[in-house]
């Protein structure tokens, strides 16, 4: 038996990013300690989930379960289940969550103030990834959106605040309608059963009228298209990205956009299975769309984490084209892609961040000739280009392929366009490797080479490429179980516990 | 020494080249270089020591599972056939060779380690393509060499014009990789797996115009990779790398890749005659035109290119009648005698010190008897001497082509021999332009390293005499080639009688030398002619890249632009602007409403009271 | 007796508040409705209520009238010589509007046929009253009385003179 | 029983309109708060015209409250007076439009 199964994990992986981020406000007038708290909560939830991955990533059903009541005059309970999809994304997240800390290690002004938002951050994301219940799962949904607006805000560049307010209102506005929708579903349920309950399992088996399902799926559609983002609902991200602080940037692209794609995976699918299978084929559309659209626009950029947000645009696109296929191998396709995605997008921005600091310009046209000044940062920054675009290999290629190969067998149309989609993306990105590594040197000052923090940083990730790209297995079997139970249509397991 | 063992013959290059990689730079530049030639000859040393396992169906090993999801299982595995091994041996050994002459050429260059272990990447990469048993991982190899010929072309990236000519190499190609992507799709799809013996067992219960679509799909793929017509551009820009990668990739390896998938899966593609006489209709007309090409350039290293464009040409005309051992045969002669022609090549660039003109050379042959003699060799395979190797190959697959008897195929071999004249005044041309007449070269004669020549020897030898491996049998051969291939599969043969044969060669005889005539009557005394329309033509390839660049590069860059500003900023981005104006102007507007006087406020006040009475008076009224 | 005593007392009562708001002189206003509010105070007495009668002597027109006074003399606000009152372009509209209030409200009270109902007798001994008041409303004897002591906090805090503030027509000590 | 129920609130509707117009047409901050003075009272005589109808002393003990807030808000409003007077020399109460928007 597990030696933690008698601990509230799932609470711990919650509560202990916000008590980190208390501890940093608590203990501002000690220097420095803000970053070293902030990297060991992030190091102590990593080691967590870690160890969850590794001891429970074989086993069936929902690994860890919670469920307390809450709020029960409205019938609101504070329920935490992870099953292997959550287990995966809090993985992912535990990780690029350390290194939004490492790159962000000398951040200024108000370090202990990003650190704690940080950390916030990461306490929302979680919840977002374990809560069962509607309304915790709304309450962190919010909660991971503030700190984001205050990060972006405060420590981005030059048009921080237009960014900062345009994701705002994006992302509001498409979560208040899944607010309104939720609570019109809880309605519903209350008047059809007699329990009036928020809790996921419950909802699942409500009656929908087909006319209503449609408006309320719209709903959470629209909330989780804004985050995923789909065309043409994405605007706000490139402006977000490219004024977010690096960290911002690889928290956004890493691990902000999956909530939308885990989402519908979660929520979206298994409450409204009727209008989101019949909506399929507009998924697929979208896809496609974000997927030529994006890319082709990223072509178009100068700055260079410009045009990694619309890359992350286009290679969303290809997450939610495995979605909309709908088999066994082009769902797990997508759900590899997204881990695939975080890493290789966080790398890119990590790495963006660092040429800033050294060139003080993302600009494309302004940079160049890099390998010359910084081989070893330039054969890194090259490794995770070639790893965006989808050099077999290299993990990318795995999450995509699978996708390809999974919507090839039920719709060999829309795959063969996506495969097309991937010249665009070769097109772009040696654009910006070229623009960025290869041409004559611009300017005659001396740069410091990756740093040894730097070099901790992208290794790991460096790795997390290579291992995604040969071995997947590793992060597939996890998610098989989840992806079949979703593809049956029945979302739950037996729990232990039992639900309200 | 169990058959996993057959994995070191691609991971030994993979390995050597991740040291390179990782510490090629801390590295003195002896071991590092040691490193990248020792991992390329153990290959080669292992494939002749593990040869005896590719007899008879060959031997099928697997090491670990890459993807496994559903019904789809990708292993990693490999299929040691003769096929692979005779493929794996000309790989590795051309590689050795090139390998120490860059050693010799790159003898200055600051920036060795990134050099070797990108070579070493490339053959590892180049191997996978060649022994993989499954169509996935023989796509891993398949960009693994098209992201190293990238990396190499632009090596010195320096110049922005080397780096473009990377790019443009790798987007072609993998404009190319997505049909053949689609066609590993659409495969997996019929048959539930990518293994190669697989599919190729299973092929013969497709319908007709599946399969038909299926070969054009592998066709396009194999053109990306191969330069062929439509695919072509990218290869004469490609001579922007250093010459060892030309020889390397550009001649020997990498571009004659399509031609070993079109071999490798001809047990599939053999099945549709109309993609098989499409095959050899892009071979032929490939082979044309960038024989026309060849005859205007004026670059040594863009001659040698486009003879590469049009003698793989020439391979895919085989593949199309069916003779894939003939094919076979001519890619291995044109691998010796080409990377000799290119790494001679570079010997002769190394002289003049980096003039690439060839009209600015001449009289070479008396500066340097050694190269004159090495260079000799390579051309007259090229332009199919006889008795010569590329007299053989290249009159078998001609031969193959006449044998069909269809009208359609006799007009392939009437274009194939054309061709054949034209490249032998083309490899005249270069030949007289560069060693013949009189030095119009000013400047210093560079002197060259000895690793530059003398690996340079044994493939001049084996050039001039690899045609013994497949002699046909009316010069007292034993067709060894086309036995040992039998199992890779072939189309159905024609045998032709013996006089059939006699004429074929004399034909061939008579176009070689009709072709050095005429090239000595025009060229052995230089004369700066002046640059006619039709020279120029020929010389920017029948302006494909003009036509290319008005097609589809100036509207990409153009929709882009219109995509980003036109539609994201202005209509997205502008309707959503607008909506928040149009909040805060309607707040202006009521913003009025507040005049900040209290009798205004009292006023409305005593209006909303007498609202309400009348709404109790109306109940009243009506109650 | 009591009937004619109530018809009489309203009548003044109306009067003196008409003259109230009619007065260009705030002090000749609040005297009027001093008067009105006596007035009322009877009335009040005569409904039963002689606890809030008093208090409206009391705390109405004694405490919060004077307070007027003194703050209207305090400021100087009688004007020396009769000043321009409100003009009809400004009392028309108030008139229409009160007249149309008054008819709807009246109209209301005679369509309910409850009111026609004579009030019976009625007296509240202070008893009755106090006992109602400090047990059933205590908690709003409780809120109204921290109400007054955040009114008198307020009153300190906004009346205080402060010297940073320049004030025209006062003399700064 | 003296007077009918209606006649009282008819008397107690008609002071309201007259503390209401004074309030509307006056602009002297003195005369606006004389004239709510006279809207509560209307208010607080229709509630003891209540009580007595009702037999309840309920309605007393609310004119109590009643005064009790309005000894509070003259207090402050009055000191809002004495305040406003010194920023400006008027208590003309359209001169105060600071709140503008």
């Amino acid at each position: 038996m597990n030696p933690l199964s008698s601990l509230p994990i799932l609470s711990l992986l919650i509560w202990l990013p916000l008590a980190g981020g208390l501890g940093c406000l608590f203990l501002r007038p000690v220097r420095h300690a803000s970053r070293w708290i902030a990297l060991g909560t992030t190091g102590v939830v990593f080691a967590l989930t870690l160890f969850l991955f590794i001891t429970g990533s074989s086993k069936n059903g929902w690994l860890f379960f919670e469920d307390h009541a809450w709020i029960s005059r409205f019938g609101i309970r504070y329920t935490l289940g992870m099953d292997g999809l959550s287990l995966l994304m809090t993985l992912l997240t535990a990780f690029l969550l350390i290194v939004a800390v490492l790159i962000s290690w000398q951040v200024s002004p108000y370090p202990d103030f990003f650190f704690s938002l940080l950390l916030l951050i990461e306490c929302g994301i979680m919840g977002v990834f374990l809560s069962l219940d509607l309304v915790l799962f709304y309450l962190f949904w919010e909660i991971m959106l503030i700190p984001m607006f205050f990060l972006i805000g405060v420590w981005g560049h030059a048009r921080r605040l237009y960014a900062a307010v345009k994701f705002f209102l994006f992302t509001l506005a498409g979560s208040l309608l899944m607010l309104l929708a939720l609570i019109s579903l809880y309605l519903l349920h209350g008047q059809q059963t007699g329990d009036y309950s928020f809790a996921l399992s419950a909802l699942i088996h409500t009656q929908i009228p087909p006319n209503l399902a449609w408006w309320l799926y719209g709903s959470f559609f629209v909330a989780f298209a804004v985050k995923v983002p789909l065309v043409p609902v994405h605007t706000w991200l490139p402006d977000a990205h490219t004024e977010a602080p690096t960290a911002g940037s690889v928290i956004l692209a890493g691990i902000l956009l999956k909530t939308g794609v885990y989402g519908l995976i979660r929520f979206g699918f298994p409450l409204f299975p009727g209008p989101a299978h019949a909506s399929l084929p507009i998924l697929a559309v979208l896809a496609l769309a974000g997927i030529f659209y994006a890319a082709w626009i990223a072509y178009a950029q100068n700055d260079a984490k410009r045009l990694i947000a619309y890359s992350s645009v286009a290679h969303l696109g290809f997450v939610i084209l495995g979605l909309a296929a709908w088999n066994l191998t082009a769902l797990e396709g997508s759900i590899l892609q997204m881990v695939n995605h975080g890493i290789t997008t966080g790398a890119l921005f990590s790495m963006v961040g660092m040429i800033d600091q050294r060139a003080h310009t993302r600009e494309i046209a302004r940079l160049g000739g890099l390998w010359t000044r910084v081989p070893v940062l330039g054969a890194f920054f090259l490794f995770f280009s070639l790893a965006s675009l989808g050099l077999p290999g290299l993990n990318n290629f795995t999450g995509e392929i699978l996708i390809l190969l999974g919507t090839f067998t039920t719709h060999p149309v829309w795959a063969a366009l996506a495969l097309g989609g991937v010249v665009f993306a070769a097109i772009y990105m040696l654009r910006l490797v070229q623009g960025v590594l290869w041409g004559p040197t611009k300017g005659d000052e001396p740069w410091t080479d990756l740093s040894g923090r730097e070099a901790l940083v992208l290794i790991p990730l460096a790795i997390l490429v290579l291992w995604l790209g040969l071995h997947p297995s590793t992060f597939l079997e996890p998610v098989r179980e989840p992806v079949q139970l979703l593809l049956q249509g029945s979302m739950f397991p037996s729990m232990p516990g039992g639900m309200p | 020494m169990t058959d996993k063992t057959l994995f070191l013959i691609p991971l030994l290059p993979l390995l050597c080249g991740a040291l390179n990689v990782l510490f090629g730079m801390r590295l003195p530049r002896q071991l590092s270089q040691a490193i990248a030639v020792g991992g390329v000859a153990s290959s080669t040393v292992l494939t002749l020591v593990l040869w005896p396992l590719s007899a008879g169906a060959g031997t099928h090993v697997t090491l670990f599972t890459w993807l496994d999801s559903g019904t789809l299982h990708v292993p990693v595995e490999i299929l040691f056939d003769p096929l692979s091994a005779s493929m794996t041996l000309m790989v590795t050994g051309v590689s050795t060779l090139i390998h120490l002459y860059a050693i010799g050429y790159m003898h200055r260059d600051a920036d060795y380690a990134r050099f070797f272990a990108l070579l070493n990447l490339f053959v590892f990469a180049m191997l996978t393509i060649v022994l993989a048993d499954n169509l996935l991982l023989l796509f891993l190899g398949w960009e693994g060499v098209g992201f190293c010929s990238y990396a190499l072309i632009g090596f010195w990236y320096r110049e922005e014009k080397n780096a473009s000519a990377g790019r443009k190499a790798f987007l072609v190609t993998r404009v190319g990789d997505v049909f053949l992507g689609i066609a590993l799709l659409w495969l997996f799809k019929l048959f539930g797996t990518l293994s190669i013996s697989g599919i190729n067992a299973g092929a013969s219960q497709l319908a007709p115009h599946i399969l038909t679509l299926l070969v054009v799909l592998l066709l396009l793929g194999a053109c990306g990779k191969s330069a062929q017509l439509p695919l072509m551009t990218w290869l004469p820009d490609a001579m922007a790398g250093p010459t060892p990668v030309s020889a390397l990739i550009h001649a020997a390896t990498m571009v004659t890749a399509g031609v070993y998938l079109l071999c490798r899966l001809f047990p599939l593609v053999s099945l549709s005659s109309t993609g098989l006489a499409l095959i050899s209709a892009v071979g032929a007309v490939t082979a044309f035109y960038a024989a026309t090409c060849a005859l205007a350039q004026r670059e040594i290293k863009k001659v040698l290119a486009y003879s590469t464009m049009s003698q793989v040409g020439y391979m895919f005309l085989g593949v199309g009648t069916g003779a894939v051992a003939g094919s076979m045969f001519h890619l291995f002669t044109h691998a010796f005698f080409k990377a000799l022609l290119f790494m001679g090549a570079g010997c002769i660039i190394h002289l003049c010190g980096e003039e690439n003109d060839i009209f600015k050379m001449g009289g070479l042959r008396k500066k340097s008897p050694l190269v004159f003699w090495l260079f000799l060799a390579g051309a007259l395979c090229l332009a199919g001497a006889p008795l010569s190797s590329g007299f053989f190959s290249k009159d078998g697959l001609l031969a193959a082509a006449y044998a069909h008897g269809t009208p359609f195929y006799l007009t392939i071999y009437i274009l194939g021999a054309f061709t054949a004249l034209l490249t032998a005044i083309y490899t005249f041309r270069l030949l007289y332009l560069v060693f013949g007449g009189t030095s119009r070269f000013t400047g210093d004669l560079h002197g060259l390293p000895k690793l530059m020549t003398w690996p340079l020897i044994p493939l001049a030898l084996i050039a001039l005499f690899s045609g013994v491996l497949n002699l046909p049998e009316i010069f007292g051969g034993h067709q060894w080639l086309d036995h040992l291939l039998h199992a890779a599969g072939s189309g159905e043969s024609h045998p032709l009688s013996h006089m059939q044969e006699w004429t074929l060669a004399g034909i061939a005889t008579a176009l070689f030398a009709i072709g050095w005539a005429v090239a000595h009557w025009r060229y052995s005394r230089f004369t700066p002619a002046q640059e006619k329309k039709a020279v120029l033509f020929f010389l920017h390839g029948w302006q494909a890249d003009r036509l290319v660049h008005a097609t589809l590069i100036t509207p990409f860059a153009f929709l882009s632009r219109l995509f980003w500003q036109g539609a994201d900023l202005a209509v997205i981005d502008g309707i959503l602007e607008s909506l928040g104006q149009g909040c805060q102007s309607a707040g202006e507007r009521l913003r009025t409403l507040t005049t900040g006087r209290v009798s205004s406020y009292l006023a409305s006040l005593a209006w909303g009271l007498l609202l309400f009475m009348l709404f109790f008076l109306l109940q009243v009224v009506q109650g | 007796m009591a009937t004619i005593l109530f018809y009489i007392l309203a009548t003044t009562a109306l009067a003196a508040t008409w003259m109230c708001i009619t007065r260009r002189n705030p002090v000749h206003a609040v005297l009027y409705l001093v008067n009105a509010f006596f007035a009322l105070a009877l009335l009040f007495y005569l409904l039963g209520a002689p606890l809030v009668a008093a208090w409206e002597v009391i705390i109405y027109a004694g405490a919060i009238m004077v307070l007027f006074l003194f703050i209207i003399m305090m400021l100087e606000l009688a004007p020396d010589q009769p000043v321009k009152g409100p003009g009809w372009r400004r009392w028309g509209p108030v008139l229409l509007l009160s007249a149309v209030l008054l008819c709807s409200t009246l109209l209301l009270i005679v369509a309910d046929p409850g009111g026609a109902n004579g009030i019976p007798r009625y007296y509240a001994s202070p008893r009755t009253f106090g006992y109602a008041l400090f047990k059933e409303y205590a908690l709003a004897v409780e809120i109204v009385s921290f109400q007054l002591l955040f009114a008198a906090v307020g009153a300190y805090y906004v009346g205080r003179s402060d010297k940073k503030v320049t004030c025209p027509g006062e003399e700064v000590p | 029983m003296i007077v009918p129920l209606s006649h009282i609130l008819g008397f107690s509707s008609a002071l309201f309109v007259m503390g209401l117009a004074c309030v509307l047409a006056r602009r002297d901050l003195i005369m606006i708060l004389i004239g709510i003075e006279i809207m509560l009272n209307a208010v607080g005589l229709a509630l003891v015209g209540a009580s007595a109808f009702w037999q309840k002393v309920d309605g007393q003990i609310f004119v109590i409250f009643l005064m009790a807030m309005t000894s509070a808000e003259v207090a402050i409003s009055l000191a809002m007076v004495v305040y406003l007077r010194r920023q400006k020399a008027t208590l003309d109460a359209d001169a105060y439009d600071g709140m503008k928007g």
